[in-house]
């Protein structure tokens, strides 16, 4: 279905929402003032927004310990991400969980996860209930590039498919785990061709391409809540940072790093838009404004929650 | 009441919650037409159709990751791993996820699965199908963990863990499975966290659970013949654990005895026993014994596998020790 | 190479020796005398034969469950099998590991496994020993075809087609584990096709003819040993008895068996000896009587050898 | 003696091994050109090369897996999972196959490899990267469990690691790698199964290990300014675990401490309690105290881990209640 004006600008927001959101953290770690490992997911925008753009309420989405993108495409409170990320007491997870552990189950948002492939079977089960319950729902697990090469990618993705489950995997194929780049951690090209392995289609896609993700997306969300099972959508796309913040990157080139800048998803639809005539220069930067604005009081948010009570310390073990 | 075994208990047990709460379903190898490994799921597929009664691939980290995505989302999955020796292929979905999600999302999500496990020695299935690890989940905070020992306590306690809200082990000793007692019909729970004095005595407290309870029972009687009243506890529940009764018994006894099939090493019998000797130091007359298994794997052979499982002869042992 | 007489009458003798042992010890976990589970590979005889005919000494196998099909063709003692087997102290692991752990080290059978897709990785290792040491061998791993769909399947393929690792993954495909059809267990026909997913060659072969099995493996050691890096070889085969002793078979139809016993290896094999004129049907027989006469003496072997000594029972946790 | 971090001695220890034995060769992700996650392992791809420094794909099982395969093929593996967090995600290779291998095939297979990996919280990094899992390991029969508090034992046990026939699992704590120490030069090895007294005193008995002895360290210092010597007792190597040298000591000091940064429920402490309440009761003049993180998984918020660790003043408050 073409996009609208209007859907179009949001497809733009969001990624400039995850990008501010992501520099902002990027910040404040360099000043020591956010604790743990932070891994950001700058330049990867076009695919959390791309796919979440598709999604309805009852629908869920499994992350990665790149997460922050995956919760803002979602829909997760800016303000309580960001107060989680400062270990605060209003965070989504009352400073208890961290950049790894952001979720927001009620709105289908199964959290971050700091086991690398940790989330394909959780998706999975999440497909199975709105399958068993029949909401009409779809389950979404986004995953990296080395992450495929983890067991729980191989029986995920094949109960899904046997189970003909309402599940679309999302590969983010930013061509690194850490150091390794994908040729010496897999002997193949295409992750979507690891699709054939379970009887499932596999679609490649420009992960920096917004509108190419959403209509990928589009149409395995859309035979996945028709009945018609399981997809596999790898997403070529890059992260500029580091693999965590304060990683040096001897692993890999400037050369090899600038040419993936030159194609940054955010100035790149920014541009396509304009010639689209779908926005003015004008209203993109409005749009700039707006974000940045929505972030510095996500910060001031943070700053001014309280750090949690010590009587937290071993509440929510159990639930009664 | 009727007679059953154990593992009717367990069949009846699953099929009234099955029947009750439509949200709670099955998901197992070969749990289906084959009935599951010990054919403890019998006759559910036949009741509850290929939706409710799942055959999984051989998929462990699937099978409960799975059932943890689908808890978070609103059912009751009671995954079946066939042994409790696997739990190593899919300890990560127990250990992080479904443990730890409710306190690292700030209490917002539930995690409400009942994990059903074979476990136990004494039918010649070797070092790798005849393990008790319950020490392992014992240790992970989020978790609880059931051992029923009789057909009773059996369906009264896994009904309660379906209905729990939270991740519930529930290991079920393979050597268990055809013992048969009195077990109530229909609606009948055992509150998770509640030991049960399975003997009174004053001379002696014996705490032993799932294969071991019968073994330490037998032992009782033997002793009671020489005059030795032992006082014998069944925790039925290691976590939650219940202490209370447990230290009541050793306030009038003066003397505790563990027994489990595990390991000793690093068994949750030391833990038992180092909660007594933190909190409860005062009312001991004696030190604390534990009878379990040798620090060792389980041995294939008939006669060493018979050496190996603790037994009624290592308690007496244990107890006359202190007389 | 095209096998002469002599080689071929010894893939008969070795086929007819793993059938004689695995009826015997069928008659006697019958009766009770062996304690345990027990899973017999009647039926697919051809496999292991076809396969580790083509080994040297330096060699390694991984085995399964199912696993003393392996252990026979890969030249372990016929006596101490049984011993094992009956849990006897002269047993090839002193009674103490049983029939689903029989294992060889000194002779590269790294061991029968209780764990299904265990031996995926072991039989990887092995291999990137063989490689690491240049010893010129090759690692063979037997699994089946339930046993594809764990994540060891996936992290051990892919791990020894990045290292190029001289492994041949030997895929059993009987058609079931234990009660779940292939159909039910897996979307796709031919597991050979996960190869691809790891860029490494993927063969189906006929696992019940034993030239077939031999051939396929002859090449794909070739290319191990010369460096090529793994091979994935589907066999197609079925087991005539039920997943374990004492398993009723509710899952499969009589027609579905009986069919497959029609293609036993065994009188397929025989018939084309007497075919090619390699064998006259009086040597077969005179093969058949050498063996039988191997089985029972093993099995005196074992029921005259003691129980362990119980000081065994806590010898070998640890090596000094 | 060379003042170095524990991070530097580990290192050492890496090189040293590998340069006497060519059988010993390192596998896990990012331990080449990355160095490892804590750089523990820089530059030793440079010093050995690509096929002795081996980057390895994210794939625990096999990285484990294939470690066993190879210890058993001849080789001496040196693996690194990097947290000890994710050993969930590949137990099954330690607990069925590295711990079991030499007693289920009667003692005809060795499995020497040494599996390093980072434990303990102190960073930041919250619930599923700050763990402390030892128990699980030491429950395993056919397992050794190591773990070095300071630089020079971490040298000095890893080269002892790496050279012992069976599996061995090394648990380095990720707040001591940047910790200081004098560590000997060249050839230097400590026995495992060996604990140290690091402090002398008579007053009682403070058993910990890894991260908790500095602490407990600290506290002894405060302590002996109140008049209160406490005896430090480190015992380096869980399995074996060195029963002599502890209970010597509390036959002179009468009362014992027990501090691990593991959750106190199921962890090792109690296995240790248990020990000394059955064998060593009669040399107790009061019960036994354990000092460990509580029945939680490790919150993220700074103050929150830090109430979470265990520390000098619980040590310390633990210690005078028996004064
Ligand atoms: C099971 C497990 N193994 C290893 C790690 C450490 N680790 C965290 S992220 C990562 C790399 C992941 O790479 P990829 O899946 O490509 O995702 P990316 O970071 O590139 O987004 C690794 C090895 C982990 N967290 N969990
Ligand atoms: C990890 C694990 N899961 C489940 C089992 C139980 N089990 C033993 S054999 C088997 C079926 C294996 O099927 P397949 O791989 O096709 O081998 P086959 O038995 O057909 O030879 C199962 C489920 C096990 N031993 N280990
Ligand atoms: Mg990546
Ligand atoms: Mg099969």
């Amino acid at each position: 279905m073409a996009l609208n004006k209007e859907q179009m600008l949001d497809l733009y927001r969001q990624m400039r929402m995850i990008r501010e959101f992501e520099e902002t953290v990027a910040k404040f770690f360099s000043q020591g003032q956010i604790p743990g490992f932070v891994h950001l997911y700058i330049g990867e925008e076009a695919v959390a927004t791309g796919v979440c753009a598709n999604l309805e309420k009852q629908d869920y989405i499994a992350s990665t310990h790149r997460g922050h993108g995956h919760g803002v495409a979602r829909g997760a409170s800016i303000n309580k991400m960001m107060a989680e990320i400062f270990g605060r007491a209003d965070g989504e997870c009352k400073g208890k969980g961290g950049s790894m552990h952001i979720a927001d189950v009620e709105l289908g948002f199964l959290g971050a996860n700091g086991i690398v492939g940790a989330g394909l079977p959780l998706a999975t089960g999440a497909g199975f209930a709105a399958k068993y319950m029949k909401t009409n729902g779809v389950a979404i697990c986004f995953f990296g590039d080395a992450s495929s090469n983890r067991g729980t990618f191989h029986e995920s993705l094949n109960m899904a498919s046997v189970q003909k489950l309402p599940v679309v995997f999302v590969n983010e194929n930013n061509m690194y785990g850490i150091s390794m780049s994908q040729e010496r951690h897999q002997n193949i090209t295409d992750i979507a061709d690891r699709a054939g392995s379970y009887g499932m289609p596999g679609i490649v896609v420009d992960g920096n391409d917004v509108m190419a993700v959403y209509e990928a997306a589009e149409e395995a969300i859309k035979r996945a809540r028709a009945g018609g099972g399981p997809v596999l959508i790898e997403c070529k796309t890059y992260r500029h940072h580091g693999h965590f913040e304060g990683d040096p990157c001897v692993y890999r080139s400037d050369e090899e790093v600038n040419a993936w800048k030159a194609k940054d998803p955010l100035p790149r639809f920014a541009n396509r838009l304009q010639e689209m005539k779908m926005a003015t220069e004008a209203e993109i930067s409005q749009i700039d404004t707006e974000v940045k604005k929505i972030i510095a009081d996500a910060v001031e948010f943070a700053q001014n929650s309280p750090v949690p009570s010590l009587d937290e310390l071993t509440t929510d073990v159990y639930c009664d | 009441m009727a007679e059953k075994t154990y593992s009717q208990a367990i069949n009846e047990a699953l099929e009234e919650e099955m029947r009750r709460d439509e949200k709670v379903y099955i998901l197992g190898e070969d749990v289906g037409a084959f009935g599951g490994c010990f054919g403890v799921t019998t006759g559910l597929l036949e009741k509850f159709g290929a939706e409710r009664v799942l055959d999984a691939p051989i998929s462990e980290t699937a099978i409960m990751g799975s059932a943890v995505g689908a808890a978070v989302a609103g059912l009751r999955p009671v995954p079946e791993i066939m042994f409790v020796d696997f739990v190593g292929v899919c300890l990560d979905e127990l250990l992080n996820q479904a443990a730890k999600m409710h306190y690292m999302f700030g209490g917002k999500a539930k995690v409400p699965l009942t994990l059903r496990m074979a476990c136990g020695a004494g039918v010649g299935a070797a070092a790798q199908h005849s393990q008790s690890l319950e020490a392992f989940m014992c240790h992970i905070p989020g978790l609880k963990v059931v051992m029923p020992a009789t057909a009773a306590d059996a369906k009264g306690l896994l009904k309660s863990a379906i209905r729990d809200d939270n991740p519930v082990i529930y290991l079920e000793h393979k050597a268990l499975l055809g013992v048969t007692g009195e077990v109530p019909e229909g609606e009948y729970t055992i509150p998770l966290g509640k030991a049960d004095i399975k003997r009174e005595g004053k001379d002696v407290t014996i705490l032993a659970y799932s294969m071991m309870l019968h073994k330490a029972l037998a032992a009782a009687e033997t002793l009671a013949q020489e005059g030795i009243e032992a006082e014998v506890i069944d925790p039925r529940t290691l976590v939650p654990f219940d202490k209370e009764t447990l230290y009541k018994s050793i306030e009038k006894t003066g003397r505790l005895v563990i027994v489990h099939e595990a390991v000793k090493q690093g068994g949750f019998g030391g833990e038992i026993a180092a909660m007594v000797a933190e909190e409860c130091f005062d009312s001991l007359d004696a030190s604390i014994k534990r009878v379990a298994a040798p620090f060792s794997p389980i041995p294939f052979a008939s006669n060493l596998e018979a050496a190996y499982i603790p037994d009624e002869a290592k308690i007496i042992e244990a107890v006359k020790s202190f007389f």
